[in-house]
């Protein structure tokens, strides 16, 4: 049977100041009709630009140096970039679903515009008629209000929304092929969950295929027929679905699947990071390209050309010379990560840190912004960021305060440390309230609380060296009393969070990403605090370096008695970090508890439906998981439901929860729950 | 505390910020050239007493308007001056006039900016409300205005000059230091308790800098322009001081017979702006890609 | 008498301060029609017929303050008085030897004795409204006029004898004083003034002259076109008549060059000489001296400390400047140069004095007696229509180890530093006169009363008392003997200033244009009724 | 909307009141006394007098610029010492005359300077991108009015094509008129057209590389039809931006080009007012000329709604 896509030994290199970077070197894969089709890999891998190079929208800087694209018996790759029929096949028959959906819709022309002037075009259907597609394809998506909604602009949908529209922009023409690039990757866990749904509805029905193109392995491990793996430029690994995440052999398919917490993990399971970074593709070496990173590398594998794929079972390729060598590798594997699991501290048996005292107490915090409108800025409502939040910190506890995007939990963490004003409530530090303290005040208490950013590149000035970085606190709040102790202290830090104090005078710029948000951590860890709230901390970096930080965190929690507020959106790094996790939805907590009862047994639909969502990389597990969709989007907070602030998505409200808002009733074993119905 | 992380990564060097810069900066050869002019230019405007073959000053009446000779490579003017020299002296004039009103604008500027943008409120307002307004009036009007009130000569032209171009700054500080201030580096310094000075000078002026300096760059092509407008309309720099503008303006008449008096000068200046545009492009591009726009 | 003295003299300023204020450059002199224009008459003979039509259009350098209100005319004749001439006609006119003839007036009697001036009217003549040209309308002129107006306040009352006779009573009676009243007060007609309001009338002239006014736009044009019933049968030739108000000399240039105008005046001596060169274009170079602009520079010499103090530092500096070379190279030679107050071909020239000629050599070593061996420091200040000049001057100095800055100010505080405030070093000095009268001439700055230069710097008594008598002097020899005397006291006894040369202002014409009639004197004249173009 | 209007309506106003501010103190820090200045050395001291009263001159600052505002509020603008005329009466023939010219400008520049600046973009590296590169970075540093001497030099003087200076009305006679402003208005325009080039390309460049314009391209659609309808439009956002900054450039540079040209417009009246000392002339052509400086950008902020549908006011 011949395939609906196959390409072959693809290469695509961009040229960039005399240089040639290798994006995509001799790639071949295949799709067939009907099958989702898997390509994962991290940032850079050239994941991206392998689907673009068939299709010719690559940048002008890049070029296609060989290979075969070969597409319903024709190479693409024969025709010219802007040509009728690369044209013909862009939109008509290949449909792309882009990554950004706030950048990828054009935001002067109405979403119906966009959608019916690609069926006018492959269609040649009138604009009326084009018009009624677009209704038609938008009610499929899913959007509400079709009709009317066709004429809106972009901005005027959400994230979620818009990418809806993108896919049935991608399908308007019903095209053979649709390559969701990253398509779900900037959305919420829950909204993620809708749309993959949505998709893997549409392949059934119309009998399209995917290109699904990602690094969550989670969602592969849901969707995906079968996997391709990709590292710096070429495919490391590709096989059935099942192949790689039960049976991975490649060691970076390995090393991703043990860096990631996992929903399913035993929480004493120490995240294994993979060292090192990917190999600058401008000057790849002629040998493996993970050499580098390779905890398994043999010596064979430092002087051998890079390994090609080879077929180990049956639809199962890998590129590695463990693999060639034959013997019981699978087993020397396992070995071999066992004593590399070792070389790491064992974490503890979890125990409740309740009776370590508490260190923060919020109580009935509410932090409110002005809404204005008009010609004076009249105030016209209050932005409920904040609604009403109390809870308990533990010294020496981690408590993860999880929820999507909006729904208040960075609000929470920057009233708690004052960055903005709580509009009232006591937050109850050590015994003091600081909700309304004075500057000035606050000062001294601020040695003992501090935090860690989210972006490591916006959090650290640019133009400051990394000793400054780490040594303004001690200056502010005047903890050195010399020049010496001042470098004596900085370089201690640096130490402490895994950085060689002789880098203390570079610049931020000069250090990776997971490097960057260790010196974020040296400056939180600076004034001695005692008390640090993570926003965010890992969400910005890449699987592999989250390992690491996370690891990190767990250590200076242990060797320093650190209390941590850690805020995240994945519920799966929460579990594995934290001690009790709180979970808020539009400015309220709306189920708190430990990390066990609460992810083994979830009591409010809300937290339910956020677990459903989040994938887990194992496809036996998946298969047996039910995958329940919640409906509708997360409301503004200025269109807040009444009553229970759930009601309107919650699958079992009535309308009772419809005209009461629901207290959050905590039982004895601390697990509280804001909801009538349980 | 002891360090117990056994990993100490070390990052291989990369080039630094400042080689980075240097690179991209030199990468074009029109910037290369527009370089070595603004730096011929400077060192001509220096060492102008060495360089000129002769006085700028003297003259020899009898000798006026001649033609280019070997004596004189540009000619003379109406007073017999060399006009070579008189153009190496010119560029003094128009570098004084140039830096002296975008370093007065940039630095009131900047400071308007920095204050509307870091302390907000009515302040800012007010700041901004009056900048939109000296912005209403072009700049060649203010000047012009400004220039009779305050008279001709250099220090006229000078503030008339400097005012104008005041709220390009403020308005382009203000933008920046509410960009920055944004920024969770100066969020992470609030929360140590910084002081708003210390805030100011360590963090937010460093960092918002940059256009600034491409800015008055660019400025100054639009500083020299202006001045030789002013001379046109006869509020430019106080004679003998040689000065483009003006010397463009005196040698017109002549122009069928000795182009070169006018040409000469014009010419200078055009390649001087010029010079001083295609670096600011290149500085803004080095600097910060994502300003081209806004600039 | 101390009232009348002011008032003459603010007349002279008003006339200075237009000087200083025209945008043209340096220049002018006295004139009628030049000897070029008379040469080229005689070439062809044109027949009467072959004269009518055409317009021609005229440059100027400014919008006129007024150019159809007689008294706002009288009392700023530069650069008024030209523009309202075509419409606006005078009692007398000047001929080429700068005496007052007969126009609107045909005859007049002077009684010395009475301190009256008897004036008899053309007759017959209309304004341009169909109203009467006759005494009513002159006394109401007049009337208007005398009181508000420096110089002519000399007149106690007009006296209507009958229509065309009237009998002028002056308060003080000074030699010259009558010329002002026939030569720059433009007859207007007193109903218009009426009908149209002062401002109404400010820019539309209604008068008894060749042309009519048509109309105008702000420093862009102002149009005449013919008067049918123009009092001289077969005047004029044109049927129209335009001034180009053109401010930039380098637009006016083109403008010229372009042939938009015809005629092109005030235009710098420079720009005059680049442009001598087509056969089409004729230069009219007036040459009869019947009147000076002059140019100096002026020292402040009221400081005792200041080097300038010292009359052989005056007189070193008047020694540094080659003003032969700068009138050859700055005028091109429409400049004459002189070391007096006047021409050396005049009778007020004295001739005995110190030459003044150009000698870097004497000038050092009369510095080094000064006790400025090495020359000092000083400013010039200057007016931006000058800067040129002043720089050349600076440049001489600069050869004697004097260090000079050219101050260009603004008109503004140029006039305040004149008036009031003073100056350390020098400014320009502009002098102006109708005649080589030296009474007029110094009165303002040198006078006993002086409201310019010399009441900041203090002039010496016997130079008071020189203007004076000069003034009233009657006699002619006398009045040599005593214009004699104060170039000596002026220039070689005190050396008050250095003199450069006096000035002419030479226009351009195509040479399809004859008699064109503009002459300049203490101001310009424009006469055209008798223009007429080539086809 | 409508909110949006009448609050930019209340910015608007607060940047007139600093506007007559300005321009209110730029005559007050004039050295000397204007009404002597006004008036010329011929003055008495009883006119002067006369004239320091009916300016105002003799009341305290404050009261000065109320009187002079709440007149120009009314509608009067004053009256000018030289010209015996209301500085309405004055303005009301040259504000139409620059208005001409400068709106031809800008016409110009658009439909020169986007078109070329798009050619440009698109054809990036390219000959026509070289050539526009180069001769907008020559238009930009070129004085304005040293190319207006240069065109009548060659253009007038030489060749004999155009008029030297003057202006006719293109709307009583077309034909004339159009001889005596094409001109004036290209070289006004170059700098601009230099400048819209210059922004309309690397704004070209910037919108071609966005995410939206991969995803028109996605689609099949024709290059033409992308550029265009997708890339040309969000490129304009900047561009307008730009002309509505250059429109205060277009009336300073008719500053310099009605000098060179001899129009009678508003930049040939505020310099002879200069020059003349009218001051009341002077404050009320920088006046008139900032206030339409700050309707046209007004203007443009709302065209921007036009064009931007994203931008929320508020």
């Amino acid at each position: 049977m011949s395939h609906l896509l196959e390409v072959k030994n693809l290469k695509t290199y961009f040229k960039l100041n005399d240089q040639t970077v290798k994006a995509v070197d001799d790639v071949s894969y295949h799709v067939n009709e009907g099958e989702i089709v898997a390509i994962v890999g991290e940032s850079g891998s050239g994941k991206s630009v392998t689907q673009y190079s068939g299709i010719k929208l690559i940048p002008q800087s890049a070029e296609i140096v060989s290979g075969e694209v070969i597409f319903e018996g024709s190479d693409l790759l024969k025709y010219k970039e802007n040509s009728e029929e690369m044209r013909k096949v862009r939109g008509g028959k290949i449909g792309v679903i882009f990554q950004e959906p706030m950048t990828s819709l054009n935001p002067v022309l109405t979403v119906g515009e966009q959608i019916m002037e690609s069926v006018m075009l492959h269609k040649q259907f009138s604009r009326k008629r084009a018009k009624e597609r677009a209704v038609e394809l938008l009610n499929m998506v899913g959007i509400p209000d079709a009709q009317e909604r066709v004429n809106h602009f972009p901005y005027q949908f959400s994230g979620g929304m818009r990418q809806r529209i993108m896919i049935a922009m991608a399908m308007s023409c019903d095209p053979k092929l649709l390559i969701a690039d990253e398509a779900t990757t900037a959305l919420d866990v829950t909204t993620q969950a809708q749309l993959l749904e949505l998709l893997k509805d549409i392949v059934k029905r119309t009998n399209t295929s995917i290109i699904l193109v990602t690094h969550n392995l989670g969602i592969v491990a849901r969707y995906a027929d079968r996997i391709y793996v990709m590292y710096a430029g070429r495919i490391v690994e590709s096989g059935e679905n099942k192949d790689i995440f039960i049976k991975p052999k490649h060691p970076y398919t390995i090393g991703l699947l043990n860096s990631v917490p996992r929903l399913d993990d035993p929480k004493d399971r120490k995240l294994i990071p993979i060292e090192g970074l990917p190999p600058d593709l401008a000057n790849k070496p002629k040998t493996c390209s993970f050499l580098d990173r390779c905890p398994f590398k043999m010596e064979a594998c430092e002087y051998s050309p890079a390994p090609q794929l080879v077929e180990v079972d049956k639809g199962h390729y890998v590129s590695c010379y463990a693999d060639i060598k034959g013997n019981d590798w699978n087993l020397k594997f396992e070995e071999e990560f066992a004593s590399a699991s070792e070389q790491v501290i064992m974490k503890k048996e979890w125990k409740s840190k309740e009776n370590n005292g508490v260190i923060l107490e919020v109580q009935n915090l509410k932090t409110y912004f002005p809404f204005t409108k008009g010609i004076f800025n009249r105030k016209i409502a209050d932005i409920k960021a904040v609604d009403d939040v109390s809870f308990k910190v533990y010294k020496g506890e981690t408590l993860g305060l999880v929820g999507e995007s909006g729904c208040g939990k960075t609000t929470v963490a920057r009233s708690i440390i004052r960055m903005y004003e709580p509009t009232d409530g006591k937050i109850i530090f050590n015994g003091t309230d600081i909700a309304k303290m004075s500057k000035r005040n606050l000062k001294n208490i601020r040695k003992n609380m501090s935090l860690v950013f989210q972006d490591p590149s916006s959090s650290l000035d640019p133009r400051q060296k990394v000793f400054n970085i780490i040594g303004e606190p001690l200056i502010i709040n005047k903890l050195v009393d010399s020049k010496k102790e001042l470098h004596e202290r900085v370089e201690e830090l640096m130490r402490l969070v895994g950085l060689d104090p002789n880098l203390k005078d570079r610049v931020p710029h000069e250090f990776s990403g997971g490097q960057r948000q260790r010196i974020g951590i040296a400056r939180a860890l600076a004034s001695n605090p005692s008390f640090i709230v993570c926003d965010e901390a890992i969400s910005a970096l890449d699987v592999s370096i989250q390992a690491q930080i996370i690891n990190l965190l767990e250590e200076l929690q242990e060797k320093l008695g650190l209390t941590y507020l850690f805020i995240a959106h994945d519920l799966s790094v929460v579990r594995h970090i934290a001690d009790r996790v709180a979970v808020m939805y539009l400015g309220k907590i709306v189920e708190i508890g430990d990390w066990k009862s609460l992810y083994d047994n979830p009591k409010h639909p809300y937290t339910k439906a956020l677990l459903d969502a989040v994938p887990i990389p194992d496809p036996l597990i998946e298969e047996q998981r039910e995958h329940k969709v919640l409906k509708g989007e997360v409301p503004s907070l200025l269109s807040r439901p009444k009553g229970c602030v759930f009601s309107n998505r919650c699958p079992i409200a009535t309308d009772e929860c419809r005209e009461m808002d629901p207290p959050l009733s905590v039982e004895e074993n601390g697990h509280g729950v804001a909801c009538i119905k349980v | 505390m002891e360090a117990t992380q056994k990993v100490e990564i070390n990052v291989p060097r990369r080039k630094s910020e400042f080689q980075k810069f240097i690179k991209v900066l030199l990468a074009r050869k029109v910037v290369v050239i527009s370089l070595s002019i603004l730096f011929l230019l400077v060192v001509v405007a220096i060492f102008a007493p060495w360089i000129a073959p002769y006085n700028p000053y003297t003259q020899n009446i009898a000798n006026s308007l001649q033609p280019p000779s070997k004596e004189h490579i540009l000619g003379t003017d109406q007073l017999g001056r060399d006009v070579l020299s008189r153009i190496i002296y010119g560029s003094r004039a128009s570098l004084i006039v140039g830096f002296s009103s975008v370093a007065l604008a940039g630095v009131i500027g900047s400071t308007l900016g920095l204050v509307a943008g870091y302390f907000g409120g009515i302040l800012d307002s007010i700041i901004m409300r009056f900048m939109d307004a000296l912005l209403a009036i072009p700049p060649i009007v203010l000047a012009l205005s400004l220039g009779a009130a305050l008279g001709g000569g250099l220090v006229g032209v000078v503030v008339a000059l400097g005012v104008a171009l005041i709220p390009t700054y403020a308005r382009l500080m203000r933008g920046q230091v509410m960009a920055v201030r944004e920024m969770d580096y100066i969020k992470a310094g609030e929360i140590s308790g910084i002081s708003n000075l210390r805030n100011i000078l360590v963090h937010v002026m460093p960092n918002c800098i940059s256009p600034i300096i491409v800015l008055a760059t660019l400025n100054l092509g639009i500083a020299i322009l202006a001045e030789a407008g002013l001379s046109f309309l006869g509020l430019g720099v106080n004679p003998p001081q040689a000065a483009w503008g003006s010397m463009v303006n005196d040698g017109y008449q002549y122009l069928s017979r000795l182009p070169g008096l006018s040409f000469a000068p014009g010419l200078c200046i055009v390649l001087v702006v010029m010079a001083f545009n295609i670096v600011g492009d290149a500085l803004r591009d080095a600097l910060d890609p994502k300003l081209r726009g806004s600039l | 008498m101390k009232r009348r003295n002011v008032n003459f003299v603010l007349f002279i300023i008003t006339m200075i301060i237009f000087v200083l204020t025209a945008c043209s450059d340096d220049s002018s002199t006295e004139v009628v029609e030049g000897g070029e224009e008379n040469k080229e008459q005689g070439v062809t003979e044109t027949s009467e017929n072959d004269k009518y039509g055409g317009t021609v259009k005229v440059r100027i350098a400014q919008q006129p303050r007024s150019f159809g209100f007689p008294p706002a005319i009288a009392n700023n004749p530069t650069p008024s008085i030209p523009v309202a001439l075509p419409a606006l006609e005078t009692l007398g006119r000047f001929d080429q030897d700068g005496n007052v003839q007969p126009w609107l007036a045909r005859d007049w009697d002077m009684d010395d004795e009475a301190e009256t001036v008897t004036v008899y009217l053309e007759e017959g003549i209309k304004f341009h409204d169909g109203t009467d040209f006759n005494s009513e309308a002159v006394k109401w002129v007049f009337d208007q006029i005398i009181d508000t107006h420096p110089s002519l306040s000399a007149i106690d009352s007009v006296e209507i004898i009958d229509d065309h006779t009237l009998v002028f009573h002056f308060e003080e009676y000074i030699s010259g004083a009558h010329i002002n009243m026939f030569t720059i007060v433009p007859i207007g007609s007193p109903t218009a003034y009426e009908e149209l309001g002062e401002e109404g009338n400010w820019n539309h002239p209604v008068g008894t002259g060749p042309f009519k006014f048509d109309s105008m736009e702000n420093n862009h044009y102002i149009k005449f076109v013919r008067n049918d019933d123009y009092w001289i049968d077969g005047l004029p030739y044109l049927d129209s008549f335009e001034f180009r108000i053109i401010p930039n000399e380098t637009t006016a240039i083109n403008t010229f060059l372009a042939n938009e105008v015809d005629i092109a005046l005030h235009l710098g001596a420079n720009s005059i000489a680049e442009l001598n060169t087509s056969s089409d274009i004729l230069v009219v170079d007036p040459t009869t001296s019947i009147g000076l602009r002059g140019i100096g520079i002026i020292p402040n010499t009221s400081d005792p400390d200041s080097p300038l103090a010292d009359i052989r530092v005056r007189k070193a500096i008047s020694h540094a400047i080659d003003r032969e070379q700068l009138a050859e190279s700055i005028f091109h030679g429409y400049a004459t140069a002189s070391n007096q107050l006047t021409l050396p071909n005049s009778w007020s020239y004295n001739p005995d004095l110190d030459p003044f000629e150009y000698n870097p050599e004497k000038a050092k070593e009369l510095l080094a007696e000064a006790g400025y061996p090495d020359g000092f420091q000083t400013t010039i200040y200057t007016q931006n229509v000058r800067s040129f000049l002043m720089q050349a001057v600076q440049g001489y100095l600069a050869e004697v180890g004097i260090e000079v800055e050219v101050d260009v100010v603004e008109q503004a505080r140029f006039m305040s530093m004149i008036y009031e405030e003073g100056w350390d070093g020098f400014t320009e000095f502009i002098y102006y006169s109708a005649g080589d009268e030296l009474g007029t001439l110094l009165r303002p700055f040198f006078g006993p009363s002086p409201v310019l230069w010399g009441n900041i710097i203090g002039i010496p008594e016997n130079v008071v008392d020189l203007v004076v008598n000069f003034d009233l002097e009657m006699e002619e020899n006398n009045r040599q003997r005593l214009a004699h005397e104060l170039q000596s006291a002026v220039m070689e006894e005190h050396h008050l200033f250095t003199p450069l040369f006096i000035t002419q202002e030479p226009y351009l014409k195509y040479n399809y244009v004859h008699d064109d009639g503009y002459y300049t004197l203490r101001a310009d004249f424009f006469t055209p009724e008798k223009l007429w173009i080539d086809k | 909307m409508g909110a949006f209007i009448i609050k930019r309506l209340f910015q608007t106003i607060a940047v007139l009141f600093f506007v007559t501010l300005i321009v209110f103190m730029i005559i007050q820090i004039l050295p000397g006394d204007p009404a002597q200045t006004m008036l010329g050395a011929d003055a008495s001291q009883e006119q002067i007098q006369k004239l320091r009263e009916e300016l105002g001159l003799n009341d305290p600052f404050i009261v000065q610029y109320f009187n002079w505002a709440a007149g120009v509020i009314g509608g009067d603008l004053g009256h000018s010492i030289f010209y015996k005329e209301t500085v309405i009466n004055l303005m009301s023939s040259r504000f139409p005359i620059t208005l001409t010219i400068g709106i031809s400008a800008l016409i110009v520049t658009v439909i020169i300077g986007i078109p070329l600046g798009v050619i440009a973009a698109v054809n990036r590296g390219g000959a026509i991108d070289s050539v526009v590169v180069v001769l907008s970075n020559i238009g930009i540093a070129t004085p304005n009015f040293w190319l207006g001497i240069l065109g009548v030099y060659f253009l007038s003087l030489k060749l004999g094509w155009l008029p030297v200076q003057g202006y006719v009305s293109p709307f009583t006679d077309p034909i004339g008129g159009l001889k005596t402003i094409i001109m004036p208005v290209l070289v006004l325009a170059a700098t601009t057209i230099a400048s819209v080039m210059r922004q309309t390309r690397s704004a070209m460049l910037e919108v071609i590389h966005q995410d939206f314009i991969r995803t028109a391209r996605s689609k099949g659609l024709k290059e033409r039809f992308v550029i265009i309808k997708h890339g040309l439009r969000n490129a304009l956002i900047p561009v307008i931006t730009l002309l509505g900054l250059q429109l205060g450039n277009i009336i300073g540079g008719t500053v310099l080009i009605e000098q060179v040209f001899n129009i009678p417009g508003m930049g040939s009246l505020l310099v002879s007012s200069v020059f003349m000392k009218d001051f009341i002339v002077v404050q009320a052509c920088v006046l008139v000329i900032a206030v339409l400086v700050v309707f046209a950008n007004l203007f443009v902020d709302l065209a921007y709604r036009l064009i931007d549908p994203r931008i929320k006011y508020n």
